[in-house]
């Protein structure tokens, strides 16, 4: 079927309308399975099983009143959480989202419209996600600085140092998948891997894997990494003077941004998703549903790291071992 | 028609931003313009279907030099304006406009021989990252090699320097983890 | 005695002491060696499973430990210190309260006031009693003192108000008349030991 | 007590191992109090006879088992306090006034400052082994103050003893109850104190003495002070607040001379009032006693008082334009000195009648006698002297002090008492055997002061004019009288209450034919006295007297011949061996005329200070500039003690001080208190800053409130004094310028529990010819008072008040405190 620029605004409608739902959705889910960790209940009074909690907070961030500090620079401070979300619904562009649909004919107007599974299929896929979450480090580190607040500074800091670093390690663990794959297209990756579950990547990159989640973490600003916004040593890091639907859109971003992790990790090394059938999708969404669950499950089980430890894994730890992992990869290739 | 727009739209707000980073006293708005035009510039690369440069481009401009250059302006205070000490504007726009001048030159002497044209056409079926690989892995191998092992030079230095001495406490020369304090049982 | 405790001008340490907590790893390899252990030791896995048993037994065995605040209620000791109850003599209806001001004089945060008068029929009356709750700390020295175990510490605990004080008169706190028959006796600080019979000496009172 | 005490004739004793010293003839208890050592004693009053009700003070001397309140100190004495005997007979004591005694202690207003708990715990009470059926005793009201519940009496007598042994009025004592009979067993098998204690215990209740249920005293609440238990309460303070809510405030009576010792006790009024109240006036009731204006007059403060600036600058307008201000006696020490200050710096005159004459008075004195200030003080007469008289001074009316003294005097050092006064009075007489009253006529006192010439001084001193004067009222004739010879007849009789054999004195008289040579003196009859009887009389009055002392009072400073009273004063001061004490008129009488330079008459525009004035500075609340009434300042006042007397603010004051407007008149210091180091050095102050002025008393009873002014003594002659004048009696119907008991000034008329009313006071058969209600016509004016009947007074002499300065009773006496009035039926 041929993409149309129709079907791909509606795929963009489609990702904007439901990734911003669910990453709402998430904070619900995140608060009921931290709750159901510790033996809460979690919120349960808007709606059955306070299922429109979401509903509820949204409202109340919508209403609140949107507070500039004095100090702070006006316009960076109001674009700083534009730039979180924008960037994390962008690498979510070229990622795949949802099966591929061919609206029915009956529909009046889009009939017969292709809606892809990708909205930008580009053939450098992974490059280009990763460049785009590399961009989102300017939300916080933006947001850090306009603030004038010191806290804000040293959240920036971190945003800085802890993106920077963390990103060198995503590089390079998916480098090795990428050199098994030979191509960047998040489609190879799911070819390549279609043989069933003996040919997914996980079997052949286990390390690869593992380097990858954790700098996943890291890059949403997840616990254990979770250093941007440790309430326990900077109050709320780059978040600090923000309130309302600003400080909901970083939230936005950070929930788009754990979605975006989670389908990459699916695709690339959990064998993506069948292209053929609904099933596959169904597999996917299973697939994307554990890693978001993963990202939970850690929060409520382990504590944070320091700065210092957070550098040391990365700089000492992660990276040999991507580099390590890269040169035998190659080595086993060139054999 | 589509890439008409794009070009003339992206022209323009890049050089639109690029002013600002300029003429901007404010640090924090000349360096999110100049991480924007950055960005706009990878869409010249998407334009011509260079996706791979495109992305580079966002990756190491925008993703890494930026962020450094971010990270030293976290010393100042971001929230003021700064005030530039010129002394002698007519120097400045002499020698911005002599430098600006050679810059056109350069770039436009191509135009008037109307000879250009690709060294190396692209490949029928080859992805736009293969293409780049060709070219580096055949007529820029020496240039990239050595740039790779300058890199890796940088890299491990970079860490010895770094992690020299990070055991090291500056508060104590017991190592911090090695004691907890306990009050003394008086009795 | 020598000097040396006062050569030690680092103030506030001296009274601790290092105790030995394990040894940290000495040279490149033992440190490698700790990662190696830590990182395959699998006690982040432990972590996981931990929060992993919690929620399914929350889920499965209904074993949650919220309680729904206003809708359920814990039962509250006897002797919990809430907000007071002022008792009546159960066979006359009347107020135990005599006036004495005791728990006025005993309150450490001043909050009780009270004012008393002599009443028609010769007696020492209250006429006005109050305790400012946003100052009362809850200590139970009122109920441990009152001699006639007529301000106790009742059940009440929900005193939250709008007000930064929220002051009480006798009124609110006494047992409505019509509840007499529902007044339940305080075993709380204060009330009457189990044995106080025993303890009691006997005067040759025959009349 | 008859020996003079001086640290010579001091004895050394011995209690429990340790020597003390103590005074010569002093109770062994008295002795062991002024050096700190307890005994415990329930029913003693330091200033008062033993009653001997409580016998808990048991203690062995020398030997012998006494009660340490009624035996006196010998040399070498050895005392121990406490034997196992003791004990048991005291542990016993306590147990039978637990027996039946309420147990409302958690509501009893004595609340814990209760005698009988704290000996109850000392002597660690923890069971009985007493009982009996308890009785019902009804809760009475015996006055407008008193409030008397028998129900927690122990009757340990101190109320009566304090009432008949320092007030004077008797008005309470022991009455029968029908308590239940003790078992006869207990005779036996109880220690024989407690026993005989309880046996009188048992029976007696306290009552009005006059056999009604209401007393007729001068409602002092002496008795409610002394009550060691809650019996004895004021009927306002009944069930009100406990004591330990109360803040003392230490402070000076502000309503007579006396200048006693006070607490004010104030406590929030209540729960929706925060302002601070007075509740109560308590004493150090061991060394001061009150009058009822002292004790009930307390609320008098300005409650209207706020800073109201139009007011203000009026004042100071009004003060620019001044002439006079006229003043009275209550204001402190520190305001006569601003209003001297004005004086000097502003050209003001000072009117104050009321000192005035107090001023001119004790300036004659002066002159005549080389003495600064009188000799002695009322402290001073109840300690030692054993002979007083009193002349000039309505002493029932005037000074509670000087009535108590002279009562005390009679009652404690086995005294005796010369009363000189025109107007009648049936409570003197009562105060002792040896009491001689002389209602003289009006104008007679220079001849009273003969009469004491003629009875006290030496005579070889006493110029001969004087003494020929003196002779030639003198007549001698012989006459047969028969003669009433007293003998003493001794005899054991059984003591009812206690139920045992004691020896009594009984005196049997006979009469005897005589024949004499009689020498009538004509003085005596003159001042309205017997002259045939007289003598005897004397001689027995001055059986065993060594210190004798004479009080003065108001009359004397209004006389028309004040002069020549001074100087026959100076001359009885310097021939009779004789301590002279002088009532000042009002508060701080004594304060403003050694401070302030007074005028004799006012002019011009006036201003009224706490008077009548064309502006008027008022702390009574109703004049155009609100003032602090005396319980709302700090300030010094002076007594009849010649004290200097701190006294403090009890309650609240919101508007401006006198000293605000000095500040803008002539510049002040910072606070009124900042004058007190300021007061006149040469009239016998200290430079002493407020802040450093003591406020307590020994445990000896020794006053160190303050500090005695300075008195100087230079040597003169003996004054020049004239005859008397005949011409300056008065005939007809009198008028008297008397205040009512309680009553002082218009501040004890606002107290709402002082009740005597501003009226015509007379003598019962007087009252009932003049009606309910006559006018009061004098030479200048006329006044229209109610009549009421004081039984207490006789004769036909008129009492009109002047405690209302509004009605301007001043005014119409003129100069003097007796005029001849018309008196018109209403």
């Amino acid at each position: 079927m041929e993409v149309t620029w129709i079907g791909v605004l509606i795929k963009a409608i489609i990702i904007l309308a439901v990734i911003s739902a669910i990453a709402g959705f998430g904070t619900y889910i995140e608060r009921k399975v931290l709750a159901f960790m510790q033996r809460r209940l979690g919120p349960m009074h808007v709606g059955p099983y306070g299922l429109l909690q979401i509903a509820a907070d949204g409202i109340k961030l919508f209403t609140k009143e949107d507070i500039v500090p004095q100090n702070a620079n006006a316009f960076i401070f109001k674009i700083a959480p534009v730039i979180t979300a924008a960037t994390a619904f962008i690498a979510l562009s070229a990622v795949p989202v949802f099966p591929d649909f061919t609206i029915p004919s009956w529909i009046p107007v889009l009939g017969g419209t292709f809606v892809p599974s990708i909205a930008s299929d580009l053939n450098i896929g992974v490059l280009f996600v990763l460049g785009m979450m590399a961009a989102g480090l300017y939300g916080p580190l933006l947001a850090g600085m306009s603030q004038a607040n010191k806290w804000g500074i040293i959240g920036a800091a971190r945003t800085a140092v802890q993106f920077l670093s963390y990103e060198v390690v995503t590089g390079l663990s998916i480098l090795a998948p990428i050199m098994l794959v030979g191509s960047l297209s998040f489609v190879d990756f799911n070819a390549y891997q279609a043989g069933g579950i003996g040919d997914w990547l996980v079997w052949k990159q286990p390390v690869a894997f593992v380097l990858f989640l954790i700098a996943g973490f890291a890059e949403t600003n997840r616990t254990p990494f979770d250093l941007l916004e440790h309430e326990a040593e900077v109050v709320s890091g780059y978040a600090t003077e923000y309130s309302g639907m600003r400080w909901g859109m970083f939230f936005i971003g950070e929930y788009a941004n754990m979605i975006t992790v989670s389908v990459i990790a699916a695709v690339v090394f959990l064998g993506g998703y069948d292209a053929a059938g609904t099933l596959g999708w169904l597999f996917i969404m299973a697939k994307i549903a554990f890693f978001f669950f993963l990202m939970l499950w850690v929060r409520a089980a382990w504590p944070h790291v320091r700065p210092d430890q957070l550098m040391w894994l990365c700089w000492k730890v992660l990276m040999p071992l991507a580099v390590v992992n890269i040169v035998i990869t190659a080595l086993v290739m060139m054999v | 028609m589509y890439e008409m727009i794009a070009f003339y739209l992206f022209s323009a707000l890049t050089i639109g931003l690029f002013m600002v980073t300029v003429m901007s006293k404010n640090v924090l708005y000349a360096m999110t313009s100049l991480a924007s035009a950055m960005v706009l510039i990878s869409g010249f690369f998407f334009i011509l279907g260079a996706d791979f440069l495109g992305v580079v481009q966002l990756i190491v401009y925008v993703g890494a030099i930026m962020a450094l250059y971010s990270f030293a302006m976290m010393f100042f205070d971001a929230t003021r304006d700064i005030k530039e000490k010129n002394t002698n504007n007519a120097l400045v726009f002499l020698l911005g406009g002599l430098s600006a001048l050679v810059l056109v030159l350069i770039f436009a002497a191509p135009i008037h021989s109307d000879a250009i044209h690709a060294l190396y056409p692209i490949h029928e079926g080859a992805g736009n990252a293969q293409d780049v690989g060709i070219v580096l892995f055949t007529k820029y191998l020496v240039p990239f090699e050595v740039a790779a092992v300058m890199l890796l030079v940088a890299m491990i230095a970079g860490i010895i320097l770094a992690g020299k001495k990070m055991d090291h406490s500056l508060t104590k020369d017991l190592d911090a983890d090695d004691e907890i304090l306990v009050v003394k049982d008086r009795k | 005695m020598g000097l040396e405790q006062f050569k030690n001008r680092n103030v506030g340490t001296q009274n601790y002491t290092m105790v030995d907590a394990g040894h940290s790893p000495q040279g490149a390899m033992c440190q490698f060696k700790q990662v190696v252990k830590r990182t395959f030791k699998g006690e982040l896995f432990v972590g996981l499973w931990v929060t992993m048993r919690s929620m399914i037994k929350a889920l499965f065995a209904n074993d949650m430990h919220t309680v729904k605040y206003p809708l359920e209620k814990l039962p509250i000791s006897p002797r919990y210190r809430a907000i007071h109850d002022m008792l009546r003599l159960l066979e006359s209806g009347h107020y135990r309260c005599i006036g004495c001001g005791l728990c006025e004089k005993i309150c450490i945060s001043n909050c009780i006031a009270m004012d008393t008068r002599y009443d028609e029929n010769q007696r020492k009356e209250v006429s006005e009693y109050t305790i400012n709750f946003g100052r009362c700390i809850f200590c139970g020295y009122c109920a441990e003192v009152c001699p006639e175990l007529a301000i106790v510490h009742g059940p009440r605990y929900e005193n939250a108000s709008q007000q930064r004080a929220g002051f009480s008169l006798f009124e609110d706190m006494l047992t409505p008349i019509d509840k007499l028959n529902l007044q339940q006796e305080y075993d709380g600080f204060g009330a009457v030991s189990p044995n106080a019979d025993e303890n009691i000496k006997q005067t040759p009172l025959a009349y | 007590m008859s020996e003079v005490q001086t640290v010579d004739n001091m004895i050394s004793i011995t209690i429990d191992g340790i020597e003390y010293k103590a005074k010569e003839g002093e109770y062994i208890l008295n002795a062991a109090r002024a050096n700190d050592v307890f005994i415990p004693a329930i029913c003693y009053l330091t200033r008062c006879s033993p009653t001997l009700a409580c016998r808990i003070c048991l203690v062995e001397a020398d030997g012998k088992q006494v009660y340490a309140c009624n035996a006196k100190v010998k040399e070498g004495m050895e005392v121990v306090t406490s034997t196992e005997n003791i004990l048991t007979e005291r542990r016993a004591i306590m147990e039978v006034y637990d027996v039946n005694h309420p147990l409302q202690c958690g509501v009893c207003d004595k609340s814990g400052e209760c005698e009988l708990q704290n000996y109850t715990l000392e002597l660690a009470v923890d069971s009985q082994s007493y009982m009996i059926p308890d009785t019902k005793r009804e809760t009475t009201n015996w006055s407008s103050v008193l409030h008397y519940d028998p129900g927690l009496c122990i009757v340990c007598e101190r109320c009566t003893t304090v009432c008949k042994d320092m007030i004077g009025d008797a008005a309470i004592t022991t009455a029968k109850r029908g308590g239940a009979e003790l078992d006869k067993s207990y005779k036996e098998s109880m220690p024989k104190d407690a026993y005989s204690m309880w046996n009188k215990l048992q029976k007696s209740v306290i009552a009005p003495s006059n056999g009604t249920g209401e007393t007729n005293c001068s409602d002092c609440g002496e008795c409610i002070a002394v009550c060691p238990v809650g019996a004895l309460a004021s009927r306002d303070f009944v069930y009100q607040s406990n004591a330990w809510d109360l803040k003392r405030v230490p402070a000076v009576a502000a309503h007579s001379s006396d200048g006693a010792q006070i607490y004010y006790e104030v406590k929030p009024t209540s729960i929706t009032d925060r302002t601070e109240k007075i509740y109560r006036v308590t004493n150090e009731w061991n060394y001061v006693s009150l009058d009822g204006s002292a004790r009930f007059a307390y609320d008098f403060q300005n409650t209207t008082a706020s800073k109201d600036k139009a007011a203000f600058d009026a004042a100071i307008e009004a003060f620019k334009k001044a002439e006079t201000i006229r003043f009275n006696a209550m204001i402190t020490n520190e305001e006569a000195m601003m209003l001297q200050t004005l004086k000097e710096k502003m050209g003001v005159k000072l009117y104050n009648p009321e000192v005035k004459a107090f001023q001119t008075f004790l300036n004659h004195y002066e002159a005549a006698s080389g003495n600064s200030l009188w000799t002695t003080d009322p402290d001073a007469i109840m300690k030692k002297s054993d002979f007083v008289i009193s002349i000039g001074a309505a002493l029932r009316n005037d000074s509670p002090a000087m009535k108590y003294a002279f009562n005390n005097v009679q009652k404690l050092n086995k005294g005796a008492g010369l009363y000189f006064h025109p107007v009648g009075d049936t409570l003197i007489p009562t105060f002792g055997k040896t009491v001689e009253v002389f209602t003289h006529k009006v104008g007679h006192e220079e001849l009273a002061l003969y009469l004491v010439l003629d009875l006290f001084a030496d005579k070889e001193k006493l110029p001969e004019d004087v003494k020929e004067y003196i002779d030639s009222f003198k007549k001698t004739e012989t006459k047969t009288i028969k003669e009433k010879e007293v003998k003493t007849v001794k005899e054991m009789v059984l003591n009812e209450e206690t139920g045992e054999e004691e020896e009594v004195s009984k005196k049997v008289t006979e009469m005897v034919d005589k024949e004499i040579t009689v020498t009538t003196n004509g003085l005596v009859d003159l001042l309205g006295g017997d002259a045939s009887k007289f003598d005897a009389a004397f001689e027995k009055m001055m059986k065993k007297k060594e210190h004798f002392s004479m009080m003065l009072g108001e009359d004397l400073y209004y006389h028309e011949k004040a002069e020549n009273i001074a100087k026959l004063v100076a001359l009885v001061e310097a021939t009779c061996d004789m301590d002279v004490v002088m009532t000042p008129p009002k508060s701080n009488a004594l304060g403003v005329a050694l401070i302030c330079d007074l005028d004799d008459a006012q002019s011009g525009y006036t201003i009224g200070y706490n008077e009548n004035g064309d502006f008027r500075l008022s702390a009574l609340g109703d004049g155009d500039l609100d003032m602090p009434a005396l319980n709302q300042q700090e300030g010094t006042l002076c007594n009849i003690g010649k004290r200097l007397l701190p006294t403090n603010a009890a309650v609240e004051y919101n508007g401006y001080e006198l000293n605000d407007l000095m500040k803008v008149l002539v510049g002040a210091p910072e606070l009124t208190i900042d004058w007190t180091a300021m007061l006149p050095t040469d009239r016998g102050f200290k430079a002493i800053a407020f802040d450093d002025l003591t406020n307590s008393f020994d445990n000896d009873g020794s006053d160190n409130r303050g500090y005695r002014l300075e008195t100087s003594n230079v040597e003169t002659d003996l004054p020049e004094v004239e005859k008397c004048d005949e011409s300056a009696l008065l005939e007809g119907e009198i008028a008297y310028r008397c205040n009512p008991a309680r009553q002082f000034n218009d501040f004890t008329d606002k107290s709402h529990e002082i009740f005597e009313a501003f009226a015509l006071y007379a003598s019962t058969e007087k009252a009932e010819a003049l009606g309910n209600k006559v006018e009061v016509v004098f030479d200048n004016g006329s006044i229209t008072l109610d009549v009421l009947a004081d039984e207490k007074i006789t004769g036909d002499i008129v009492k009109v008040p002047d405690f209302k300065a509004a009605k301007g009773v001043y005014d119409l006496f003129g100069g003097s405190r007796y005029k001849t009035v018309t008196l018109r039926k209403v």
